[in-house]
């Protein structure tokens, strides 16, 4: 009975033009990638919300579902259902276009990012630029949305926003090349490839001041607290997305979360060694821990989101000239100078990491 | 028609009219949104002639960096729009008759007769070993050492450059410095001091 | 089939476009400057069409470098453009005609 | 030695740690949330919840339109428009609480000589079209009139600390 | 002057002040009930006691002149103790009811009992409780309240000239009130409101429906007699709630007249006009401004370019203001139309050009207190402007000789000398026995004809002792009151007053009616002259030539011609029979229903902007109080636009300043000024009718705001229609009281009863204007068959 349900799949398939076989394959293989990341992401609002309520002695949303697990649900219709508000003197083009602007890099981003080995969307040699390329792409939306609402406050935020966003690009993308120093590739594969054997063979050790620059650069890449000075709440109400509403506001929203997500299993990849096991080489626990897969991939993401929301907890919001301080005057001289340790020991062709 | 070249003549189409778009558009911010979208197209272009290094360098650098800096000074700066497009149709005539003018010398030489794909054909498309950003990166850092070098240090001026004209010295502006802040110790700020209590007087 | 011939004549379309451009918007800088981007935009894109065709890399290689210097440029073009409208508060050409440090 | 130290700290993030680790152990803690609308916390006989216009015994408004409350309130909450009824005594035509500009400091409820406007204990309300949140004279004494036993028995309660 | 010491400051107070005197003039305040600077010194209150050095007791401020060296101390532990003490008694009976009572938080009382009395009142029996009395629509009492400080009672003795308020009882038992129980008619009851410290009198429409400080007090000025009183309006959330004086010495002093305080409820009638009215085929149908405004030019546009300019009457309310009036000429004068005229009561326009330019009062109103002889022609002053009446009761307190010449008795708040009260006809012939008698006395004495005209007169006693009086003494005033210039012979008697006038020395006046009659023409609304007097070139037709030249369309500032014209029925039929009838009003009445083509809603004085100019010519701007209701504006935006959607230039202004500007540029340093020249009347005898009627307008009558005032119209003023007949001579005609008659007065004609008024003379009958039941008569003094119906 299944087999012959399979087989006529397999003879319907084979029907198919080989064109629209690449496009239909493709349209599959992104709705893999992108409906689990949309659970994640709605899952990873209640976790938030879950998280942040444990550490304020709270219990954080409880009434929707069992234990609360239908609050993301119910977030979403909500989101759906509320009426779209489009400000009388906004630029209505821009401003309905701003949340597509804001979300399509930051799912394209996706594309590159391995999950396991060989599976990734497309395995492109400059992966690693791409990345780049796409996040820095995604500060047009806040831009755009600041601009088009017509507000300032929107546009306070989105001015913050894009020059706090540019100049941790720069850190971030200093610290990504330590990584292609250490890694001799632009692929990110190739990258996680470079990493194996074992919990000390990733970059996290030799690369660790790039590690922290890139992870606290993800984290004010994303406006994320501490570094939420573009929405700073108290100062400028909600900075770029003041005028928006419904699902538009959704869109932001959901933009912001899968960066997120982005940046923590972009972190795993680069720096702890991506779906690799740490327990590799040791016989025994390698065997009890099972080998390297996507879960160790997942494991490591959840931890740095579990980072994210605690230090959200955690740490008050910085002062916009101090964030800016840190960016240049910090973030970006470290990167510089280990970059000439990187080399150096390349050069050297130091430890397990670059012979 | 194959489906390469229906993308290549989209791509083109969208191409050229955004860049119309650009000069002709009444509000700089929609010029520079406009200037955004030409270069994404050109991107896209460009990785049809197989430069996928080039294209992403161009997103990552021109979209991601130097247009956010245009739209940025475009909205900041309050701009009385005015007076600048006075002389838009005086100057629209004389625009487009020397644009055309060029376009056709250009037209004449670059046209199918000398470029075409009679004269100079197709190239085959890579094996899927190969890769752009490998093959630039090898004649880059070998034949083109130098120049790459003096390009570093051309940025590198141009980055003082633009600090040393925009920078403002305001030396009133007061400011803590946080790393002295933190390392603050109790006992740098306080003194307890004991005091003896005064005697009354009659 | 696409040609050589084509993606240069996309070029030239663009070159033109942008010439027209710097003549109708004679006033504004800003939009000067975006002219001027897109005229390198114009030439790199012939510079990549040849080398494709051509099979030679050294052509992506100059687009290289036009493109590090346009971004000098861009990013000096327009601090010189914050100053002047700081000190004069216009940002039209026509305005600017002191030669006075 | 000092200062090599503190770089490092600085360096290695130690108060951000420190801090961390603080939060960190909140994770763990007791939750002391209460399950509202199952649970609720004792609520003062001082509560100051949604507004109420009381009677008198015999069923007259307490309400002689002084306007002492319209006068004292902070937020501007309160309007009244008042004229001599038929019997030829003082009472209100409109008494209008906006809900949206009450701050709920009781300020109304000390300032009458009558003890006609008082707060209740009630505070789960809600309004679903625009005006709701006006208050008016009717809901304020339907309001009176279904709390009036609670509102009598707080009063009865705080009278000896007044 | 004499220097005392106040509190240890040197204080310099005349001689025989008071000491309370001298405390204000100082700014040193003492807690006082009873005192007021403008009532006598009654000392009841004791509240002001203060300590004196060398006085053994305390003794009352108001009542203790100042002497040299005098050492005061109004704070001293003597002077508080003995205050407090005084202010304890005060509320032993004094209920404390503050709540609910109206004088709360303006109340002098609770003020004064805040800085003096104590939190807690040892004071354990029964309190005193008054009867409350009824005394009359306008004032509200709450005997319990009082705490008999008399100033109500020194008021109605000293100030409206009828004892109506006393005190009864002794000790607990004392009882202020009226001594029978009987409303309070004076004419300027309401002050009592003000006057009254605590809320024992307080004002009865106003009663219990706002609080001291909810109100924002604007300025204003009262638009209903030539006086032009300062009040303050009282406004809450965009309603005027009530009225209270302002304080200006030089007219007012701190007095309204009633009609001026409580006229603001005609604001909130329910007929006022909220949105433009069209009527389209016979049905009215409520638009918008601009279709109102485009229907109306177009078809006035219409009358005049079918009919001609002279097919049109303008006619405008003495009481609009001056921009108003000013905007309105120059619109009318702008599309052609001559015919524009604010005289609306007025019968006799012969010599109108010789008429003063300015008729008011060339002397500060304040000198009518100062005036040794006065006689007023044709003038109801108590009724009529009682600011005024009250002054000139000052003068006739003082010693003034006031005599006047009355169709019908009047009741003057003052003693007169001569009195005389005589049929229309008669006060002629009594006015120019004066004026021959004057001629007489005085050496060269005449006019040209002047001795033809009076050789038939008599000079009898009365005529020789007023004329010997107006010779006598340094300031003399010769006024004519409304019922003057509405007399089928105005322009005699306006000749033989000025005659008598310059010929005694005597400043000679003319009372007009409504409050704007000056700046009507200063403004140029009247047909023969333009802006500031200026005489036209062709002078248009007046107001009742208007009317019986029954023309094509007319327009109407604020005017009911039924009520405000000289002969309502004449005005009616115009009305009706005129093709095109542009109404700016307030309100929309049924007769405007009937006649009017568009009805445009105007906003009352109080809610516009504009400036009156006073009898004596005191040019008095104010703002709006409140905006206008619904779609009203005010009648100058309307006219401006008017001018403009005619197609007229020029009425670009942007403020009633700007108008205000352009008048005031253009008449520069014209002044009222009553020096006219002499042209000798044809004749002194009418033909004696059978019957004359007195037309006189009652106080509550004079304008549409005033007729809406409900409680106003309460009142015993407000005069029931009827004919008043004296009851001899009713008898005499077989007419009974309470039976109806029916008064004809050619083709009009009104059914009313029969009231009998001794106040009315011989052959004559008292019809007031200007009342429902009268609009169908025709003029207010002619000739007027009575037969029982």
């Amino acid at each position: 009975m299944i087999e012959t349900m399979l087989q006529t799949g397999m003879n319907v398939w084979a029907d198919v033009p080989p064109a629209l076989q690449v496009v239909l394959w493709t349209l599959v293989k992104m709705l893999a990638l992108v409906l689990p990341l949309m659970g994640v992401v709605a899952y990873l609002t209640l976790a938030e919300r879950k998280v942040i309520g444990y550490i304020q002695i709270r219990v954080g949303p409880n009434r929707v579902g069992p234990r609360g697990f239908g609050q993301p649900i119910a977030d979403a219709l909500k989101l759906i259902m509320k009426e779209l508000i489009i400000p009388s003197s906004a630029n209505r083009f821009l401003f309905l276009l701003a949340p597509l602007v804001t979300l399509a890099p930051a799912l394209a981003a996706w594309a590159v990012v391995p999950m396991s080995d060989g599976l990734v969307l497309s395995n492109i040699d400059a992966g690693l630029l791409y990345i780049l390329a796409m996040t820095s792409v995604g500060v047009y939306g806040i831009i755009i949305a600041g601009w088009a609402s017509n507000s300032k406050y929107s546009f306070l935020g989105a001015m913050r926003s894009a020059a706090q966003i540019v100049s941790y690009e720069i850190a971030m993308g200093f610290a990504l090349v330590g990584v292609l120093m250490a890694a001799h590739s632009l692929n990110l594969t190739a990258i996680v490839k470079a990493q194996e054997g074992g919990l000390w063979n990733w970059y996290w050790l030799p690369l660790f001041p790039l590690f922290l620059v890139y992870f606290i650069a993800g984290v004010a890449e994303t406006n994320r607290a501490p570094f939420d000075v573009a929405e700073g709440e108290s100062e400028i109400v909600a900075g770029f997305h003041v005028e928006y509403s419904g699902m538009s506001f959704g869109l932001f929203m959901l933009a912001e979360y899968i960066n997120m997500v982005l940046v923590a299993i972009l972190t795993s990849i680069m720096f702890l060694g991506g779906w690799l096991s740490p327990f590799d080489g040791i016989p025994w626990i390698e065997d009890w821990m099972g080998g390297s897969s996507i879960f160790w991939l997942i494991g490591k993401a959840a931890f740095f989101l579990f980072m994210y929301l605690w230090m959200r907890a955690t740490f008050p919001r910085y002062r916009y000239d101090q964030i800016m301080r840190l960016g240049w005057k910090v973030f970006i001289p470290i990167t510089i100078v280990w970059l000439l340790v990187v080399g150096m020991l390349v050069m050297g062709q130091v430890g397990p990491w670059f012979d | 028609m194959m489906i390469p070249d229906i993308i290549f003549y989209i791509f083109a189409t969208v191409l050229v009219l955004t860049s119309l778009m650009v000069v002709v558009v009444r509000n700089p911010v929609h010029a520079a949104l406009f200037l955004i979208l030409a270069f994404f197209t050109s991107a896209c272009i460009w990785v049809l002639l197989e430069a996928e290094f080039l294209a992403i360098t161009l997103v990552l650098v021109y979209v991601g960096a130097v247009m956010v800096l245009f739209l940025f000074v475009v909205m900041m700066l309050d701009i009385n729009l005015a007076p600048m497009r006075e002389g838009f149709a005086k100057a629209l005539p004389v625009g487009m008759a020397v644009a055309i003018l060029m376009f056709v010398e250009l037209m004449l030489i670059l046209g199918p007769s000398r470029f075409g794909i009679n004269i100079i054909p197709t190239p085959n498309t890579h094996d899927a070993g190969y890769s752009n950003t490998k093959e630039l990166g090898r004649i880059l850092y070998t034949q083109y050492v130098y120049p790459f070098e003096i390009a570093a240090v051309i940025l590198l001026v141009a980055i003082v450059a633009a600090i040393a004209l925009t920078m403002r010295a305001r030396r009133q502006s007061k400011y803590v410095r946080p790393e002295q802040q933190v390392n603050v110790k109790r006992n740098d700020r306080l003194r307890i001091v004991k005091v003896e209590s005064e005697q009354r007087t009659r | 089939m696409v040609s050589l011939s084509h993606y240069l004549i996309l070029g030239a379309v663009l070159f033109a476009i942008s010439i027209a451009g710097i003549f109708i918007n004679r006033k504004n800088i800003i939009i000067l400057l975006m002219a001027i981007e897109l005229m390198l935009l114009a030439v790199n894109m012939n510079f990549i069409a040849f080398s494709h065709y051509l099979q030679d890399t050294a052509g992506q290689v100059f687009v290289f470098f036009i493109l590090t210097v346009a971004a000098a440029e861009a990013a000096i073009g327009l601090a010189i453009l914050v100053l002047l409208f700081r000190n004069r508060a216009t940002i039209n050409v026509q305005d600017i005609d002191s030669l006075k440090g | 030695m000092n200062a090599i130290v503190r770089y490092f700290k600085s360096l290695l993030l130690w108060e951000l740690l420190v801090g961390l680790r603080l939060t960190g152990r909140y994770f763990f803690a007791k939750k002391i949330t209460i399950q509202y609308p199952d649970e609720k916390t004792p609520l003062s006989p001082r509560f100051r919840g949604l507004h109420a216009l009381r009677r008198y015994p015999n069923g007259e408004e307490r309400c002689i339109a002084c306007k002492l409350c319209e006068a004292v309130c902070p937020a501007l909450a309160i309007t009244i428009e008042s004229e001599q009824r038929a019997d030829g005594t003082r009472r209100t035509t409109r008494y209008d609480i906006d809900l949206f500009k009450c701050i709920f400091c009781g300020f109304c409820e000390e300032s009458c000589p009558v003890d006609s406007i008082v707060e209740t204990r009630m505070f789960e309300y809600h309004f679903e079209k625009r005006g709701e949140n006006i208050l008016t004279k009717d809901k304020l004494l339907a309001i009176g009139d279904k709390f009036e036993t609670q509102i009598a028995a707080d009063r009865a309660e705080d009278a000896r600390y007044r | 002057m004499v220097t005392i010491e106040i509190d240890g400051k040197k204080v310099q107070a005349r001689d025989g002040a008071m000491v309370i005197e001298a405390a204000d003039e100082a700014g040193i305040y003492i807690p006082r009930f009873c005192y007021h600077k403008k009532l006598s010194v009654a000392a009841n209150c004791r509240m002001c006691l203060v300590e004196v050095e060398k006085a053994r007791k305390p003794l009352p401020a108001c009542a203790t002149p100042v002497t040299e060296g005098m050492k005061v101390a109004t704070r001293s532990p003597v002077a508080l103790m003995a205050q407090k003490g005084v202010m304890e008694f005060l509320l032993i009976n004094h209920p404390l009811d503050c709540p609910i009572c109206d004088q709360g938080g303006e109340c002098e009382l609770q003020d004064v009992a805040m800085g003096y009395g104590r939190s807690e009142s040892r004071y354990g029996e029964d309190k005193r409780v008054v009867k409350d009395k009824n005394i009359g629509p306008l004032i509200a009492t709450e005997m319990t309240r009082c705490i008999h400080c008399t100033r109500c009672v020194r008021f109605g003795q000293e100030i409206a000239g009828i004892r109506e308020m006393g005190a009864t009882g002794r000790g607990e038992h004392t009882q202020i009130g009226t001594y029978i129980e009987r409303s309070v008619d004076s004419e300027m009851s309401g002050n009592i409101i003000d006057l009254c410290p605590v809320g024992a009198l307080t004002s009865k429409p106003f009663r219990f429906s706002a609080r001291a400080w909810e109100m924002q007090q604007r300025d204003g000025i009262a638009g209903h007699d030539c006086v032009g009183s300062n009040i303050h309006l009282h406004v809450r959330r965009g309603k005027v709630l009530r009225v209270a004086p302002r304080d200006n010495e030089s007219i007012n002093e701190c007095w309204i007249s009633d009609r001026d305080r409580f006229s603001y409820e005609g604001l909130y009638s329910d007929d006022r006009l909220n949105a433009p009215m069209i009527k389209e085929n016979g049905i009215w149908r409520a638009v918008d401004w601009e279709t109102a405004l485009t229907f109306t030019a177009n078809g006035l546009k219409k009358v005049v370019k079918t009919h001609g300019a002279q097919q049109v009457g303008v006619l405008a309310s003495p009481n609009a203001t001056l921009e108003e009036l000013f905007l309105l000429q120059k619109w009318a004068r702008g599309l052609g139309i001559t015919n524009i005229d604010h005289r609306l009561r007025q019968m006799d326009f012969t010599g109108q050009e010789d008429s003063p330019i300015l008729p008011g009062m060339p002397a500060a109103i304040a000198a009518l207190e100062t005036a040794d002889a006065v006689l007023l022609v044709g003038s109801n002053i108590r009724k009529e402007q009682p600011i005024l009446a009250h002054r000139l009761r000052k003068a006739a307190l003082r010693g003034a000789r006031v005599s006047a010449i009355n169709a019908m008795e009047y009741h003057y708040p003052f003693p007169t000398q001569h009195c005389v009260n005589i049929h229309p006809i008669g006060m002629v012939h009594v006015l120019a026995g004066v004026a021959k008698a004057v001629a007489k006395l005085v050496k060269g004495a005449d006019a040209e004809g002047f001795d033809a005209l009076v050789k038939e007169i008599k000079v009898d006693e009365t005529a020789r002792e007023i004329a010997e009086n107006l010779l006598q003494g340094e300031r003399k005033f010769v006024l004519l009151g409304a019922p003057a210039v509405a007399h089928p012979a105005y322009s005699t008697l306006l000749q033989l007053a000025n005659f008598i006038a310059t010929h005694t020395g005597a400043q000679f006046g003319v009372l007009l009616e409504g409050a704007n009659g000056i700046g009507a023409r200063m403004a140029g609304a009247i047909p023969h002259r333009g802006v500031a007097g200026k005489m036209m070139e062709k002078a248009g037709l007046d107001a009742m030539t208007m009317m019986s030249a029954r023309l094509k369309a007319y327009v109407l500032l604020g005017v009911e011609p039924e009520f405000d014209c000289a002969h309502p029925g004449n005005a009616t039929g115009a009305m009706t029979e005129a093709e095109f009838v542009i109404a700016l009003t307030a309100y929309r009445t049924p007769h405007f229903d009937n006649y009017a083509s568009v009805m445009l809603p105007i906003a009352q004085s109080m809610e516009s902007s504009g400036t009156y100019i006073n009898l004596e010519g005191e040019w008095q701007s104010f703002q709006g109080a409140v905006a206008p209701p619904g779609e009203a504006r005010p009648a100058w935006k309307i006219l401006r636009v008017l001018g403009d959607s005619c197609g007229l230039s020029g009425f670009d202004y942007m403020a009633a300043d700007e108008v205000l500007a352009e008048i005031r540029a253009a008449s520069f340093a014209v002044t009222p000024s009553t020096t006219m020249a002499w042209r000798c009347p044809e004749t002194l005898g009418l033909p004696q009718a059978q019957l004359t009627r007195v037309g006189d307008v009652p106080i509550y009558a004079v304008d549409a705001l005033v007729r809406r005032a409900a409680s106003l119209q309460r009142t015993k003023d407000a005069i029931v229609v009827g004919a008043y007949l004296h009851p001899v001579f009713a008898k005499r005609s077989n007419l009974v009281e309470g039976n109806n008659v029916t008064a004809r007065q050619g083709e009009a004609k009104a059914v009313l009863p029969v009231i009998y008024d001794e106040r009315v003379p011989e052959a004559c009958v008292y019809i007031p204007a200007a009342l429902n039941g009268a609009e169908t008569l025709g003029f207010a003094y002619g000739s007027v068959e009575l037969t029982p119906a």
